[in-house]
């Protein structure tokens, strides 16, 4: 196991009794504001000590409260992107991307300064100090600050959170190689349901202190109960892919997935490569037979296993299809309609589009997902 | 007006000598005392801390009398620092920088703490999780943060070394080019009738070196700040 | 007038102990009260001449009160020299041999024994405060001054040469026969010739914006049995 | 003119000159990281005196360089919440909360202390101090703190962006109600393209210090050359539309638009009510004909009107549906496959569970939005 | 060994008396001083920074024979206050209290003033926007926000006008009830043969007064600094 966490601490009146452990790659914590995100990778970056504890990552015990363990923070090789920033006023920007560097070994470094600085566009800023830097200027200057100091466990509180769409797909992909390339683990905090589901390994769902559910993401997003947490229209399925070939007239992608072939918008990577997909429940369109005439390209056969609760105006439709499982979001008057039944044999009709660039990620993991879902 | 006697020259020379010494040696002292008293929490901390305002509190002749009680020549650490180093303070300039040092000490540790308590130790924490130990925290984060604080000590220290007449003169006594400070100078001049003008002259000597250093620091400190604020 | 009743006295510091005695007695013998400011006469003087709320005036040198004097501060008619003192040399330790004073030479040779050593001559502020004034000049007189001008340690009141003195970071000092009389870590090993320096006297005078009549009465109590008494007990001359 | 702002300003590297008006309603200002809208806020709230401006409030002046006049910043009546939050920490919540209310005429007071706690979640925050809460926490009281002193004018800077789903489900509405109910004017920064469709009456686009764009809503959503900046998923067409009818049924709400008839999930407002309803280009399907036994409820008859450049493997097909633009975005496959050239008639086959809660908004302003469009 | 005389207990109780006034009534003062000089722009300011430094730089015999002349029965200031206001300094325990208060002064300002620099303007543009003018501002936030500044001033000045001797004693003379502070009685007592006992007293009675003025600031501070503490 690369990060097991588990810690016990109270506050005034809130407290966190939560513990996970997680495989490399990334490790998503979601929840609700005040559910204890910060808290616990706080615990784990060595900035709070919490009354009972263990965090251990990639086999090293940073902190063991019963053996009386407690490595000191600038002894973990944490990288941490904060919350709120907390650049260092008096510091450059160049400065503060290069404060972390200084005390790493050259070679533990990874990462260049040019290219990191590039990747985040704060090149026009180097000079600068953050104090009249904006927002979200300063949230790519932490988040350079952390990566060059090339730790061995990365920890992102929200680090996207006030930065605009164009910017956040540049950085998703940097952190896809970060987890993939270098193999690096990241347990990394945010609300964002796409952020997650395209990069999460292991999702975390913490509420009130307590880790309500951890898994694989696909499983979690496919379940119609954590909805309400994500935000309805976020969930779907995950479904592990493979890229079949590449249409370069139409600037299309063939995917294998288990239930059948999908075209995509062209992913740039070479036929063979496992990807992860997300489709989500709100933009599958159910049909009785394969429509013509639709500008919608993909129709996998499947069959309903099972129909969410009916006194909701909007039901939840698990299909199977292959050996994926799939989410289709319908109205209660559709399924009526079309006599939906489990054991139904159906077409899940999908527009290509609608999966869109941050719903493909590069994955070597899901398959595990797959395995320890089955 | 400024016609100085030679031997006036000489103790402006060495008044500015031993509060520069004073405050340059008392700096690092007072920026760890600081440090101690805004963030340690030890036993006796209390005592510290009162110790360290005695010298505010107490008569300066006072202070001085038990300056000479212990750091004289044969006083327990006058006579240990002798035998061991060979330094003698008594009658020395260097016990006036000792009395200004110990005189203008909480001054000092009080801007110097004020600046450490405003300090963010989550930036430290930050400077923690890129790798850097306390040490390199300190000298990297706490002590560019708290510079305006370290200049405002210094300067006060200086001044109040510029100024300070009881405790040096009842420690080391008034000893031409060695020991005699502006302030005994003057001191010596307005104790008999008709001295004011000498005195007036030394005066102004002392507020124009004091005022001074004090622009200095006020610039310097004006461009730390603005480096730091974080506005 | 902030106390009627009160006479208000400023006077040399020297004087607190035999003074506070002498106060004492004239406020039991008259009921009168009494205040008295000790400080240093150049403080005290200064102060007078600013409007102080001074009846009578005691310096420790006639300087101060010539200066008031001339500021047609003072009332002449009532000025006189009070009391006389003596300028000592003491040295550290209890019973350290006395020595003969002789005029001229080094001051080593004329200590014979080399007992300031290394050592400096406590004195007080030889231009500015009375006891270090007379010192120089006695030692002057003595032809002795040229050999130990660079070799004092001039403190700003004669009692923290006194106190050099008394532990021992000098070994010699000159100070007032009654500052020497009650410190026994310290032996007087000479007493200076009269003649030698400039008379030590403690001129008194009623001051010109007197306030308190009772402060004649007082003036004419310090030449009284019991005040000599109690000024010769703590080593001071009596002047008239 | 509710609002009317023009300034320009010059910082070290970056100059902003920048003039809009809005009407009343909500103004959304959306720009990418750096792009200057901050700065212009912080110009309306007087806490930035530019080289050169103008603002005016309700035909109040409140800044004008060449005439001299600068109100001073607590007597311009502007709440402002902050990017960074800037809670008073030697106070309370409580009592941060009440700050503003202090200083406000009991006649311009507007909403309850114990409404506003309620629907931010923060009542067992009160007795704290904003130290130790969370970053969600903080911006909650943030949120609270600014409504609370009754301002006649709101700026809101990124005010959702580290909230989760749930809760900003919950105050959006919220923030809709003052712009309606109370005819609030509201100054709105956000990067969320889903935020600015539901709540802004009018959105100005700022690029490096100049405003790019600004318009209605419904124009600029539907502007293919602005999908870039807004993420290309989110954009579309926003339709006006009236509620026909409730079906209690199927939980489902008729909606009147211009070019016919949408079924959506259940909205809470009489018939008759005006609503704005987005419908995101990726959502729509173009069919030849009407298909059948398909979940998707809803088909609007269109007329495709322009293709978008063809040089691009997907492609935005403007359509005409009724009195209102759509678009719709396919694969350049699809619309080969189809035939699609403009004049030609299609259908647009819409979920109705793609139109989400925060699709729809209520609107009485979107009509405006109509006119100056046409 | 606490058995003070009568006199002497006046002494000590004039001593806190003038140290707590002077405290209280220069810390307005103090806080007004601090503020302009941290944040006003105005011609002069260097000028005002230096005066408030004088009487630190200054031997404070020369402050003393200063405000002899300013404030004395004689002098321009005193004589008019005495005729307008019938207010008198010179040799009263007012005078000492205005003698302290202007040694203590550049403590003060300086401790005040250092913890003004380290508030964040963004919040008082913060409390701007929700209605409050400058006014309102200072009171709810500045000034909280710079109460452990305005304490630690407060208490160096209370312990230096516990300790202050030079200046008052020029000024006021040392006139047992009415301007005989510690200090003052303590000098009294060591011109005399026979005194040191009595100046011990009176030195550990003073040391003890400061400490408990020390410690009740610290505990104070403490409680300020957690509130206000964004941490
Ligand atoms: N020092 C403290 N004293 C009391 N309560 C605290 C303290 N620190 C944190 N809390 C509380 O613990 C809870 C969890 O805080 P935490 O910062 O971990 O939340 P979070 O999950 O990161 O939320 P957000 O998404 O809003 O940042 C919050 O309710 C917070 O108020
Ligand atoms: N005092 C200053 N000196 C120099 N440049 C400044 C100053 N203040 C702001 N800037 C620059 O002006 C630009 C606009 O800043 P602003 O804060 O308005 O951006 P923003 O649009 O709010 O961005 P974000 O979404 O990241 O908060 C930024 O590039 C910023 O670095
Ligand atoms: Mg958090
Ligand atoms: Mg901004």
């Amino acid at each position: 196991m690369s990060i097991d966490v588990g810690i016990r601490h109270r506050f005034g009146g809130f407290s966190i009794d939560a513990a996970f452990s997680a495989g490399t790659g990334l490790t998503a914590l979601f929840g609700r504001s005040g559910a204890g995100k910060t808290t616990l990778v706080n615990a784990v970056a060595g900035l709070l000590r919490p009354e009972q504890g263990r965090v251990s990552v990639e086999g090293e015990v940073l902190l063991d409260t019963e053996r009386g363990i407690a490595v000191p923070p600038h002894k973990r090789r944490i990288g941490y992107v904060f919350q709120e920033g907390r650049l260092f006023p008096h510091l450059s920007v160049r400065q503060n991307l290069g404060f972390g560097r200084w005390f790493t070994r050259r070679r533990h470094r990874f990462g260049s300064f040019a290219d990191t600085v590039e990747l985040l566009g704060i090149g026009h800023l180097l000079e600068r100090r953050p104090g009249s830097l904006s927002g979200g200027e300063k949230q790519r200057v932490a988040i350079g600050r952390a990566l060059l100091a090339s730790p061995r466990l990365l920890l992102m509180d929200e680090p996207l959170a006030s930065l605009d769409e164009a910017r956040k797909a540049e950085i998703l992909p940097y952190i896809e190689r970060l987890r993939d390339g270098l193999g690096l683990p990241i347990l990394y905090v945010s609300h964002s349901v796409p952020e997650i589901a395209r990069l999460a390994t292991t999702v975390v769902i913490l509420a009130d202190g307590r880790v309500e559910r951890s898994g694989p993401p696909a499983a979690l997003m496919a379940d119609p109960d954590l909805f309400p947490l994500m935000g309805r229209h976020e969930g779907g399925a995950l479904l592990a892919a493979r890229i079949l070939a590449h249409d370069p007239v139409d600037a299309l992608t063939e995917l294998e997935v288990s239930g059948g072939r999908l075209w995509v918008p062209e992913v740039d990577a070479p036929p063979g490569t496992q990807l992860r997909v997300r489709i989500r429940a709100r933009d599958v369109i159910l049909a009785e037979a394969p429509p013509v005439g639709l500008s919608a390209l993909n129709c996998l056969p499947a069959t309903v296993v099972e129909i969410g609760p009916l006194d909701q105006p909007i039901v939840d439709v698990k299909l199977v299809s292959g050996e994926d499982f799939m989410l289709a979001r319908i109205t209660r008057r559709s399924l009526r309609v079309l006599a939906l039944e489990p054991g139904r044999q159906v077409h899940a009709v999908l527009k290509s589009i609608a999966v869109g660039r941050r719903d493909i990620g590069r994955d070597e993991h899901l398959a595990e997902g797959h395995f320890e879902r089955s | 007006m400024l016609q100085l006697t030679p031997e006036e020259w000489t103790a402006v020379a060495l008044s500015i000598r031993v509060a520069g010494w004073a405050t340059l040696l008392s700096l690092p002292l007072g920026i760890a005392t600081a440090l101690l008293l805004a963030r340690g929490r030890f036993w006796g901390r209390g005592l510290l801390n009162g110790l360290v305002h005695l010298p505010l509190i107490l008569p300066p002749v006072v202070t001085g009398y038990m300056l000479l009680l212990l750091f004289g020549r044969r006083g327990p650490i006058g006579s240990l620092l002798e035998e061991t180093f060979g330094i003698v303070l008594a009658f020395r300039w260097t016990g006036a920088v000792l009395a200004s040092a110990i005189m203008a000490f909480p001054l000092m540790v009080r801007a110097i703490r004020l600046a450490v308590e405003a300090v963010d130790p989550k930036l430290e924490q930050a400077a923690g999780t890129l790798g850097a130990n306390r040490l390199w925290t300190f000298a990297t984060i706490t002590l560019p943060l708290i510079l305006p604080g370290v200049i405002a000590g210094a300067i006060l220290a200086f001044a109040k070394a510029m100024g300070e007449f009881g405790a040096t003169i009842t420690f080391v006594s008034n000893i031409p080019g060695e020991t005699q400070t502006i302030p005994s100078a003057i001191y010596a001049l307005i104790q008999v009738p008709g001295g004011e003008a000498g005195a007036l002259r030394l005066t102004a000597v002392s507020i124009a070196v004091a005022m001074a250093a004090l622009l200095a620091s006020e610039a310097v400190g004006r461009l730390v700040a603005r480096r730091i604020a974080d506005r | 007038q902030i106390r009627a009743a009160e006479v208000t006295v400023f006077a040399a510091a020297s004087l607190k102990n035999a003074l506070d005695e002498v106060a004492a007695g004239w406020q039991a013998a008259t009921g009168n009260t009494v205040s008295i400011s000790y400080a240093g006469s150049a403080r005290l003087a200064r102060q007078i001449e600013q409007g102080a709320p001074a009846d009578l005036f005691i310096s420790a040198n006639t300087a101060w009160m010539d200066h008031l004097d001339a500021a047609g501060l003072i009332d002449r008619a009532s000025r006189r020299d009070l009391l006389g003192n003596r300028l000592v040399l003491v040295a550290h330790g209890r019973d350290a041999p006395p020595v003969e004073l002789a005029p001229g030479g080094d001051l080593a040779a004329w200590l014979g024994d080399g007992r300031l050593g290394e050592g400096r001559l406590a004195m007080a502020l030889v231009d500015a405060v009375p006891a270090g004034i007379y010192g120089k000049a006695a030692l002057e007189h003595l032809g002795l001054w040229a050999s130990v001008a660079d070799r004092t340690a001039q403190t700003d009141n004669v009692r923290a040469a006194l106190a050099l003195v008394a532990l021992g970071e000098a070994p010699l000092g000159i100070v007032y026969a009654t500052d020497a009389v009650a410190e026994d870590r310290v032996t007087v090993v000479a007493t200076f010739p009269a003649d030698n320096h400039p008379p030590i006297v403690y001129p008194v005078a009623l001051t010109v914006e007197r306030e308190n009549p009772a402060a004649v009465d007082l003036l004419a109590w310090l030449g009284s049995a019991a005040a000599r008494a109690a000024f010769e007990g703590q080593g001071f001359s009596i002047l008239d």
